[in-house]
């Protein structure tokens, strides 16, 4: 087992307890955190796999595409807390309702 | 019913998890890779970190992209919270001055550390989204030290927002002139236009991040 | 004239939204909705260029940075691409007139303060996505479209819409992320990032399998494609009016484009023939679910949106007609992809009417409900023109663009002999009419006594009834449009003119 | 194995494990705290990667400025002793 296996490995686990989170549970702070766990994941699988390759010094091509990502999703979250707070004051609630399928 | 939803989740994480681990351990041992043609063209590429190389002149076009959705998230904070970003004026008077002295101290030592984290970004680890983060830590205790509020947010940081992206988008298309690609650097430019760029968006990026936290945690206005 | 070709349009059609959106953002919103039409005409003219070049001279490459692939990122436009472009131009310079009308009376600090550069934004990414050919720059105009959607659909305001809103936000997260994932798979077996380097290079392994169900997955969301479409319908029918247009008509085209370009221009043709059929079956299943729904809704917006919840069915029953049974040599799959494309398109158009004209009566009759459009038909016959013929695309009745396509899909379903779509396309048909029926009947009842409207700008109607009108030429002139989809189609030229 | 690994093995561990304490954490304030703490062990493995600039990153943006915001929300919702649903 080298380097980058023990990595993968640690990036599929984490990567699935962030979706199981995502879909469990009902918090919309814990949904974004799950969220966060499940990209993070996806980032340890691009730098991992940046470290397979021969010689000392890692792909900087991977490194680059997570830098990117990692901004992205720090963008996304801070709208996600935003619109968390904008639904607290609207509803009252910190969670979504159920999506019903509006009746007539 | 809770339950059973579940075990079906669980089931199904199960199975995407087989297929992932399935996939990782079939990957070559030394995949194909794009370090070397990166290695290749850096001579041409204005910096010698080959990350900011990458970033800011050959996957550039990402960047740019990125810079855009980071802006698109602070107008999106300020639209969504909209006349939220206020915090009221009598609160500043509630702050403590240790902490106002603290941040009058740490300040100026938090900028000269971005733009030094910026300047080394072109020949060793650090750069323009480094150096705006530690910006933006500045801002963020601008906010909680009462210094920066809504209104003057209004006035002064909503310029600095765009600004990044702006110089970004006119070097992009003013190399155009002459027949080059979109963001095509002429060679002996490359450099200067990547820290005039890196500049502009370290500004940006510090004004957007402390925007952001001001979204999240200013008080909403009654209305 | 070629000096008028060398100049660098795609580029050009790139970069005009997205000074839009910074111009916006810098000048305020009131100098900015003066400005919006500007843009939007300068970015229709670049578009316009883009399409002609194609035309003329065949698909093209511009490597962004001068690098090109692998190490750089390309655009890569034919005739395809060209056609989401030019339907993107359209259909958001037409919402762009709309919106100036819409947010006329709000430029304080209401939903109208942050659209203009929210939207160029979108409008901006739409572009970016529709040129790259780079897969991991996908990603990246995926979330620039998805954050300016969700955030367009906070504007409303009111508590539904920021709620769905937040739905929308956490559904489009997933999907880019299990996106982002499918890609890094890729990088990690065969180390480019480029559509055509990837195409020389792909073979069917565990990695391959595995990005392909990533990237189905997180496209398949963001299409929302049932049973993934939950969060469409309380998004786009809360949203103010232009912006329910836009993200009807465009957006979900966006994730749709790059999913028939994975399918088309990347994956080994025999990973795809049981997955073609499970998507055709699910497109059929969206049909009739998502019409149902819609007889079922008692305001215009949400019947609106249940139909796009079906119509965006009919689109992914080109699946199975291209990959399920076909042998090479045959035609109808040409006939299946180019109507698919086609039904992508007047969808696009008469959708936006059907949401521009919603808006409209939204303003004029205070509501949206069935009630409120009684006899609107008499008092607005503009606004109600609009919505029986942008109805007709919908339906699929001859001589709208929506028959065209739908009429390509059926005939290619009967030359494969794969008759069990024939009878969803007749029955998705049939209960089109039946809940467009809905609302046409209360339009055209006569007005009650004591209807009292209010003044809407008139620009809302005219704007809605210049798409309908855009549908029913996509019906009359439809070569125009496929000689452009010809232009490197991944069907040998002969086919694709034979099959027409 | 080359021992030097074990690092590794220790830290991958520990990121899986937090990862699910993160989740299981019944008062929403403790949940945030773990994820700053994932965080910055999340950029000891980058840095272990061979990654410094996205260690940097993830200990700036990643870990920090996502701590500060998500501690900044869980305030104003007023729901820092919000029960969460742990799995």
């Amino acid at each position: 087992m080298n380097q980058a296996e023990i990595y993968l490995a640690a990036a599929l686990g984490i990567m699935l307890i962030g979706l199981y989170g995502l879909f469990t549970q009902p918090h919309l702070l814990r949904k974004l955190i799950a969220l966060n766990l499940f990209g993070s994941g996806i980032f340890l699988v691009y730098v991992a796999v940046a470290r397979r390759i021969a010689g000392e010094t890692p792909d900087p091509v991977p490194h680059a595409m997570v830098l990117t990502g990692i901004v992205i999703s720090v963008s996304a979250t801070a709208l996600g807390l935003v619109l968390a707070r904008r639904v607290k004051t609207l509803t009252g609630g910190t969670e979504l309702p159920p999506p019903v399928e509006p009746e007539p | 019913m809770m339950r059973l939803h579940r075990v079906i989740l669980a089931l199904l994480l199960a199975a995407f998890g087989w297929l992932l681990a399935r996939a990782f351990v079939s990957l070559p041992a030394s995949p194909p890779h794009l370090a070397d043609a990166v290695t290749a063209q850096m001579d041409q590429s204005g910096v010698t970190h080959p990350l900011t190389a990458v970033l800011l002149n050959f996957r550039g076009y990402d960047t740019l992209l990125e810079i855009g959705v980071l802006l698109l998230a602070g107008l999106a904070a300020l639209a969504v919270s909209g006349s939220a970003t206020t915090t009221p004026r009598a609160e500043l008077l509630d702050r403590p001055a240790v902490l106002l002295g603290l941040v009058r101290v740490l300040m100026p030592v938090l900028v000269v550390v971005a733009f030094y984290i910026l300047w080394i970004g072109s020949y060793r680890p650090g750069g323009a989204f480094q150096a705006g983060s530690i910006l933006g830590a500045g801002g963020v205790l601008l906010v909680l030290a009462g210094v920066v509020d809504g209104a003057r947010v209004r006035l002064a940081l909503r310029m600095i927002l765009g600004f990044g992206f702006l110089v970004f988008l006119l070097v992009s298309a003013t190399v155009m002139a002459g027949g080059r690609a979109l963001l095509e650097y002429p060679v002996p430019y490359a450099g200067l236009l990547i820290l005039l760029i890196e500049c502009a968006a370290t500004l940006s990026i510090g004004a957007i991040l402390t925007l952001l936290f001001l979204g999240v945690v200013a008080k909403e206005e009654a209305s | 004239m070629s000096g008028l070709l060398d100049i660098p349009w795609a580029a050009w059609c790139l970069l005009l939204p997205l000074f839009a959106a910074v111009a916006s953002l810098l000048t305020g919103p009131r100098l900015a909705s003066r400005l919006a039409p500007l843009f939007a005409l300068a970015t229709v003219l670049a578009t316009a260029g883009v399409v002609v070049r194609v035309l003329q001279s065949g698909p093209f490459r511009h490597a962004v940075g001068g690098w090109g692939a692998p190490l750089g990122i390309d655009f890569h436009v034919d005739g395809f691409s060209a056609l989401m472009l030019a339907m993107t131009a359209v259909v958001a310079a037409v919402i762009t007139v709309y919106a100036r009308a819409y947010f006329s009376n709000d430029h304080g600090s209401g939903s109208g303060a942050y659209f203009w550069p929210l939207w160029f934004f979108l409008w901006g990414g739409l572009h970016a996505l529709f040129l790259t050919a780079d897969i991991f720059n996908f990603y990246v105009t995926l979330e620039v479209v998805s954050l300016s959607a969700v955030a367009l659909v906070a504007l409303s305001g009111t508590p539904t819409g920021v709620v769905a809103s937040m739905r929308y936000l956490l559904t489009a997260l997933t999907g880019s992320l299990f996106y982002l994932l499918g890609v890094g798979l890729l990088y990690a077996q065969y180390g480019v990032l480029d559509m055509d380097l990837l195409r020389g290079v792909v073979e069917v392994n565990p990695a391959t399998w595995a990005a392909y169900v990533c990237i189905l997955l997180g496209l398949l969301i963001k299409t929302a494609l049932f049973p993934l479409h939950v969060w469409l319908p309380p998004a786009h029918s809360s949203a103010p009016a232009p912006v329910s247009a836009a993200l009807s008509a465009l957006v979900i085209k966006g994730s749709f484009y790059i999913l028939l370009r994975f399918h088309f221009d990347l994956l080994p043709h025999e990973m795809l023939v049981a997955s073609s059929v499970l998507l055709g079956a699910l497109g059929m299943t969206a049909v009739i679910w998502g019409s149902l729904q819609a007889l079922r809704q008692p305001r215009l917006k949400l019947i609106v949106a249940y139909s796009t919840v079906a119509q965006i069915g009919y689109l992914f029953l080109l699946f199975p007609l291209c990959f399920a049974l076909a042998e090479p040599g045959d035609l109808w799959p040409t006939k299946a992809w180019a109507g698919g494309i086609y039904h992508a398109l007047s969808h696009a158009f008469a959708k936006a009417s059907l949401f521009l004209a919603a808006g409209a009566v939204l303003q004029a009759a205070g509501g949206d409900t069935l009630v409120h459009l009684r006899g609107l038909g008499e008092r607005r016959p503009v606004i109600a023109t609009a919505l029986a013929l942008a109805s007709i695309s919908i339906m699929g009745l001859p001589p709208s663009g929506g028959f065209v396509g739908k009429w390509l899909l059926l005939v290619a379903a009967l030359h494969a002999g794969q008759w069990w779509w024939v009878v969803g396309i007749l029955l998705g048909g049939l209960l089109a009419a039946a809940y467009s029926f809905r609302f046409l009947r209360e339009l055209f009842r006569p007005a009650p006594e004591n209807l009292v409207l209010h003044e809407e700008p008139r620009m809302l109607g005219y704007t809605a009834l210049a798409l309908a009108l855009f549908t029913l030429l996509l019906g009359l002139a439809a070569l125009i449009p496929f000689n452009l989809l010809s232009q490197g189609a991944p069907f040998p030229p002969n086919a694709f003119l034979e099959a027409l | 194995m080359n021992p030097a690994l074990w690092v590794d093995v220790v830290l991958a561990v520990m990121l899986v494990g937090l990862a699910v304490a993160v989740l299981r954490a019944r008062e929403l304030f403790v949940s945030i705290m773990l994820f700053v703490a994932w965080g910055l062990l999340l950029a000891l493995a980058w840095a272990r990667l061979s990654a410094p600039d996205v260690a940097l990153a993830e200990a700036a943006l990643g870990a920090g400025l996502t701590g500060a915001l998500l501690l900044g929300a869980a305030r104003a919702l007023g729901g820092t002793s919000t029960k969460g649903d742990a799995p």
